[in-house]
């Protein structure tokens, strides 16, 4: 029986304890026609580690490496190996919610000094232990904001539509459930920025937060300062959106305007976490020392034992569904534990200027790539605006049928803009670090052949 | 001894550089405006590989942990997580797969999801599966969700109340209100099941859906199930199953034959896929035929004709709830529940709910033979059982907490404290199929050690615990003191 | 500079404390014309991590899996990922030979264990902590025969020439330097054993040991009975040289003959160590507990503490080449810890009924094996002795010929014995239990191929 | 916490069923004749998968390790070792591939292993170098077994002694014996160095060669060693470098420069490999144009023309000394030093020897200061020094073996104890190059506050340590009582 360590006497004995014969006797409370609905044949008969191994691989293969230019909010870095052998550890693989606080003092400080790291990367006074991902973790922040802004009474907020579609139509499946309405920003079509001009109709209005995406979906760097001071001067929260490896050039949120944003959140997977089909990651959440107590989610707190000696413990738990049930900030309970210890090893690995070293690479490589493939003819930037790590590319021929032709060539291309704002011959290109020259020259060498 | 932070081992300029690229010039950032560039480096810490390695190796020892430790927290079902789970999701092939790659670059990655749907429909009874939520509670929303969405359809609009047994886990009414609904308890009663005529009372034509775990959190099977379905489903409103506690039935009885009409499952716990300290979980949804369109997207389909797996997304089911995430949800969680539902396999499921229910009843008979009080005596335990230390706390002021404490320094993990919160003093036990019985007759011994201790030398408990890296930890402090960033 | 922690802070302080000026005056001990013979400019400039971890998997991809029928004393098995999981665990993965005992506790219990394991599985008393490889085993247990035969004044001993022709070698390559010779006995041609009326004429000489081999090269078994008690009776002490996964199977060397074999050496790595390219494998090596003073290598014992709790210790080191130098019972310190650990995990998870579930697998598939390509024309079995995993077969052509198409079709088809047999036409193949159907099929429908 | 023997967890039956294949049939097993069946299982344990990996994981907390604690143990180098090694060397292509697959299906794995070579000549200044011994002991044996093939091809078989200072390491004597040679120790000076007139007189035509390691097992550099080597080579013998100590020159100083003829490099010290609890390790030797022919093999060769690598083995350089293993030495540790020599490169190498001193140095001078005896205080460190507690052990009955033990309680591994031989109450202590200031001066403050207790509470010391999962063992009664294996 396969992770079931039950010998044949040791059931008997058990069943001696209990004073049954059977273990279908332990059963004898469920109604007997309801019991055996199903022999559960769609269920293929147990096979041993080693085949059900050999099998997944066979189809890890088929999915295997292609070179790929792809990002939208999820991206190819390298990642130590030191990041994923520690946190594999049983002990870290293994553990729950650090509900015992003295039987989980590993667990508790690699949180607090995550929550350190997260709130110094965005130069915001505190952080939480995680959310599920970056989309998710915008709706918490919706919410959040429309509780914090007691100057408010609106259950709108403000969203870019350069903002990711994917966290737009993610946030709004979460939040429009309690009637929180989601007005769009348009985008200046030539700039590819959220212009404070697009702004000026609200104003006056009663919105309880602005959201800002630092880089946008296009990779087009906002002006956050003038975003930031028009959220504040009319009465809004400002709820960014930010991509945590360009915070190691990029203004933090926290030194946004002239107050700094006052809710961040993100997608944590640029931080030492692999693409793996899109989870799981960890959004990562942090806010102004205010509004902490309407934040969601798990937050760790230093203290002192009984002997005065320094220890962790999860604290503000009166926020939290187990405490306040239907009161509580969320009903987030399991987060994304794992995913964020991992982040916290590789925050620490790659260090102040490793991340800015990251950062630039990522930065240069897709300013050359641009280059690159703008050297073909017919394809031109899309936008003016600055760009940190992706931009957007016209091509001369629809975007859909020229990546799908790169595919074929086992390239991923970019993501067409097709679909989401009908630039059917747009594309979204991303390179990072882990680019060589040779990469970049094998992109365009196949673009050129597309479209020729 | 305590552990330093891994800021105060940071020192300017010292760095794991094997680990970052050479640094780039200035002239290649040009393109960044000045304005929008950072004054001052991040407060990263400058540390060396080998501090990093050995900061969390040292740390990771300060864990109890499945692989050390019994660990029979109830409602959380930690059983074994298996190893060669964790080596087929961290495979290259998946750890490399964008999430936005093409179809054509995904057939092996959707064939393991598809696969899966369909195991989790066929142990669950239910007639679709989307394995979107990224965890127990993200479920539950796409649960109720799902019930908003179907009364919205039928503009069914008065329906305003989602009905909770006062026993449920917390994130039950949380969801219920992140989805907008008000919150009506429903009272249980001294043999841990629902009182079925207040529920009666309590339904009506505000009633959009009850949520209810079964098994109960009272660790004992609902008997009265089919008559809450009646119920109400009477009144109109549908049934939400809350699969935390799936474990103890898998294989058994299922919850689509109950008469649910959405459930959601947890992969962390019934699908042995790791807890990681918190998560990541899984936390799927099915559902009955009638709640199929309002499903969480995207899902894993199969063009029969060509044998191509493709992605069933808002586009051709427009009236799902839509995407809960960026993308689609844990992928690494689901492809190490489908390693662990492929080793299993037919067989293999229905032994889950066999044996974790043989490991409960033995360890409460056992339990209840070294002195300890059962909080339903009467009833069979399910896979996890309470005991209520209400005596002890009286007669010898050693409470709940304290034996909790004190199991510590037995080197066996705590259960579950004060939950449910109608019983006074409880522990809630699981000790799932995966522990052997020696494992659980250590923990037996131990229980029996603290009794006798707290009859005895009661502060040995009231104390403890005594061997950990900390003594017990002053909550009211971290909470009023609030310190939640470290600075120099 | 990677791996070494120092700012230039730390260095003047060092220097500073040293009341050195430069890191170059603390080697003004050293002639300065010896000094920088070279800049080393041969090698590369470094490169991150990140750099040469692509350059190394492109490389590993070059060498990627082909479907495989070699064996020839390194075996394809499954391996559990609960072994390595835990093995590189950096407290056994980082730690060294456990001089510290009080310090050594998790790695001395593990030996102890390993010690235990590998007796129960060979019939043997008492065993070491393990030798280089299965190879060099042989030497060490030559040479210790020569010590532990008290009756033989000999130097010589007799070899199978149907042991593996790479254990052959390597031993002799090793205790000529000793000036002891290998005899060699040879096998019969027609049943690939070595038959016992082949050793008549050695009666009455005086050799210190007989090796014998099961199952030998060939995969043959041979008559283990009739082979021990002829040394026996002629004075020699019993090498027994043995597949570990067989044992589960087979007669243990503790229980060969009357009297059981007197020495068991094996290759350690079909119990959980990936193939590897061959090594870091482990020897594993066992004898009779009245010549364990003779067995070289590292040795743990239980005893207790000043409290008298259990705990574990090297133990024996009179024997080591630390205490006793010149007189030692052999040169090796570091042996193959690492891989020792893996194989005690692998043996506990496998457990008895799982190792003879493997072995029986092995044998099956190759029974299999044997029949369907001895069914193409012109194949057939050149020898008629039972064996276990591996079995000869004749060719109708060359059989390197052969073997270089097969490998054109990513198929490993065999070893060639031309060289080490003269057998031009014959090739020795394997099948375990990582073999489905489908691999036998595909290999045979591609030997059919070949050979038409 | 005493933990139980795996043994002790078995029980009849019970077993990790996911990880063997289904029982074959009996019959399937009829071409196996009876009389050749083991009539018994092998008394391996039967056990859950759970059950091992709890017992491993929980027995890997027992130890000290790099990732865990400061480990200066004296001539082992324990520096760390780059898990991204570790990674590269684990890939499935490395992992998979068969040690005789053609080359034709082994050009990648050729290519490490032919860079290697290369890298290593480079550093050590050798000729030529072969990866295949599998530990520096074989290495020292395939050295020896070179210089005994070169006298031998000369005839020159008047040559029975290898010569080795009293100071040398235990396997450098034996073996010289097990290469069939007798040994003749040479006597150290109190300064370190060799007694130069004592070796001319040792020197003869009996003398086929000197087995020595620069830096000494004294911890400085010798430095007659260009007089030594005029000597020896004179007599018509040739140089042994014993490469334990190789990390302390890397970079600055190159053994063939030196004058020697053969060496050996220990790959799990100064390449970084792990120490695995005692292996393996890998040895490979470098030699002079002289010893060229009798290197081991196989070797990693490369075809200039076609780009193509292949072997070279006996058949191509039949005056080799031979094959020393089964196949081509321990590969995994090969790929895992050619990481670390890709990620350190030219600029790395000479850092290796730079840093490793001045941490040495360091620590020397500071532990002086706080008050203990260096054993040559004239002279430099090199990557390691010796103290000596001579006047500690006659004036407060504490040894060294105390110190070391005690130092186990301040969570620091002790240094090696009592060797070399010729210095009374000695500690060998080597900080290697990738300690942080930090981590010595932790060691530095545990050193001094022993040295405080031996002076006002040398209980403390003597009977440390106190606070590891056993006191100090009984030695004789292991060895008395022989206990090797366990049993019921």
């Amino acid at each position: 029986m396969p992770y079931i360590p039950h010998t044949p006497d040791d059931v008997s004995a058990m069943l001696d304890a209990i004073g049954a014969e059977r273990i279908e006797d332990l059963f004898d409370e469920i109604p007997a026609h309801l019991k055996a609905g199903s022999s559960l044949d769609a269920l293929p008969e147990g096979r041993g580690e080693m085949e059900v191994t050999r099998l997944m691989a066979e189809r890890a293969e088929q999915d295997r490496y292609a070179l790929s230019f792809l990002g939208g909010g999820a991206y190819q870095h390298h990642i130590p190996a030191a990041v994923w052998e520690i946190a594999t550890r049983g002990e870290f693989y293994t553990a729950y919610t650090p509900y015992q606080a003295e039987a989980s003092q590993g667990t508790l400080q690699v949180i607090y000094e995550y929550q350190t790291l997260i709130a110094r990367l965005t130069g915001m006074d505190v952080a939480n232990a995680s959310v599920y991902d970056g989309a998710s973790g915008l709706a918490e922040a919706v919410l959040m904001a429309l509780r914090a802004n007691r100057k408010s009474k609106s259950n709108r907020v403000l969203v870019p539509e350069a903002l990711n579609p994917r966290y737009r139509s993610a946030c709004d499946a979460i939040v429009r459930n309690q009637d929180v309405a989601l007005d769009t920003v348009p985008f200046c079509g030539q700039a590819g920025q959220t212009l404070t001009d697009s702004l000026s109709k609200y104003e006056g209005e009663d919105y309880a937060a602005l959201v800002i995406s630092q880089p946008n979906y296009f990779g087009s760097l906002e002006d956050v300062d003038a975003l930031t001071n028009w959220a504040h001067a009319n009465g809004m929260l400002v709820i960014a959106v930010v991509n945590p490896t360009s915070l190691a050039l990029l203004t933090p949120p926290g030194e946004w305007g002239s107050e700094g944003a006052d809710i961040v959140v993100g997608e944590g997977q640029p931080l030492g976490i692999p693409l793996s089909s899109g989870g799981p990651y960890f959004g990562f959440m942090a806010c102004k020392q205010k509004h902490v107590r309407q934040m969601p989610g798990r937050i760790i707190g230093r203290t002192v034992d009984l002997e005065g000696k320094q220890g962790f413990t999860l604290t503000l738990q009166a926020r939290e569904q187990h405490i306040r049930r239907s009161k509580a900030t969320s009903n987030i309970c399991t987060n994304q534990g794992l995913a964020m210890t991992a982040a916290t090893i590789y925050m620490s690995l790659i260090g102040p200027d490793g991340l800015a070293s990251v950062a630039g690479h990522c930065h240069a490589n897709t300013q050359k790539l641009a280059d690159k493939l703008t050297a073909l003819d017919g394809v031109e930037r899309a936008f003016t605006a600055p760009t940190f790590h992706e931009v957007v590319l016209f091509l001369p021929q629809d975007a859909d049928t020229v990546l799908a032709k790169l595919a074929e060539k086992d390239i991923l291309g970019g993501l067409s803009l097709a679909k989401d704002y009908g630039m059917q011959n747009a594309i979204l290109v991303n390179a990072t670090e882990v680019h060589t020259e040779g990469d970049l020259d094998l992109f365009v060498a196949a673009m050129k052949e597309v479209l020729a | 001894n305590e552990t330093k932070l891994i800021f105060q081992h940071s020192r300017p300029g010292r760095s794991a550089n094997a680990q970052a690229p050479k640094p780039v010039s200035e002239d290649q950032l040009s393109a960044i405006p000045a304005s929008l560039r950072r004054k001052q480096k991040p407060g990263l810490p400058e540390v060396s590989e080998l501090d990093v390695v050995r900061h969390y190796t040292n740390l990771s020892s300060k864990n109890f942990a499945i692989d050390k430790q019994f660990y029979p927290l109830g409602s959380c079902t930690m059983k074994y997580n298996p190893r060669g789970a964790n080596r087929a999701a961290m495979l290259p092939g998946f750890l490399a797969r964008h999430p936005l790659a093409p179809a054509s670059h995904s057939q092996g990655y959707l064939a393991c999801l598809y696969d899966l749907q369909n195991f989790l429909k066929e142990v669950t009874g239910m007639k679709g599966v989307s394995l979107a939520p990224m965890a127990g509670a993200q479920g539950e929303f796409a649960g109720v969700a799902m019930i908003r969405a179907y009364h919205d359809a039928r503009n069914d609009d008065g329906r305003t109340e989602i009905l909770i047994p006062e026993a449920a886990h917390g994130t039950n009414p949380a969801t219920a209100v992140m989805c907008g609904y008000k919150v009506r308890e429903v009272p249980v009663g001294k043999d841990g099941d629902v009182d079925l005529e207040a529920l009666k009372q309590a339904c009506g034509p505000q009633t959009a859906g009850l949520m209810m775990t079964n098994p109960s959190t009272c660790g004992v099977f609902e008997r009265q199930i089919e008559a809450i379905a009646k119920t109400v489903h009477d009144a109109g409103g549908l049934l939400y199953y809350d699969g935390a506690n799936l474990n103890a039935i898998l294989g058994k009885v299922r919850p689509g034959d109950m008469g649910f009409d959405v459930i959601h499952m947890n992969l962390h716990k019934t699908f042995a896929t790791p807890h990681g300290g918190g998560g990541p979980g899984a936390g799927p949804v099915g559902v009955s035929q009638r709640l199929l369109p309002y499903l969480p997207t995207p899902m894993a389909g199969l063009d029969e004709e060509s044998g191509e797996y493709n992605w069933i997304d808002t586009d051709t089911l427009p009236t799902s709830i839509g995407h809960l995430s960026a993308f689609m949800g844990n992928a690494g969680v689901l492809l190490r529940a489908y390693f662990y539902a492929m080793v299993l396999g037919r067989e293999g499921m229905i032994r889950v709910g066999e044996y974790s229910t043989l490991a409960a009843n033995y360890l409460l008979k056992r339990l209840q033979q070294v002195g300890y009080t059962a909080a339903y005596p009467e009833r069979r335990a399910s896979h996890e059982f309470i005991l209520t230390l209400a005596k002890e706390a009286k007669e010898l002021n050693v409470t709940a907490m304290d034996v909790a404490k004190r199991l510590l320094d037995y080197n066996q993990h705590a259960p579950t404290t004060y939950f449910p919160l109608l019983v006074p003093e409880c522990l809630l036990i699981e000790p799932t199929e995966t522990e052997s019985k020696e494992a659980m007759d250590d923990f037996i011994a131990a229980m029996e050690a603290i009794l006798h201790e707290a009859k005895t030398d009661p502060d040995m408990v009231k104390e403890a615990p005594f061997t950990q890296p900390v003594r017990r930890l002053d909550d009211v402090k971290a909470a009023r003191e609030l310190d939640l960033t470290w600075s120099e």
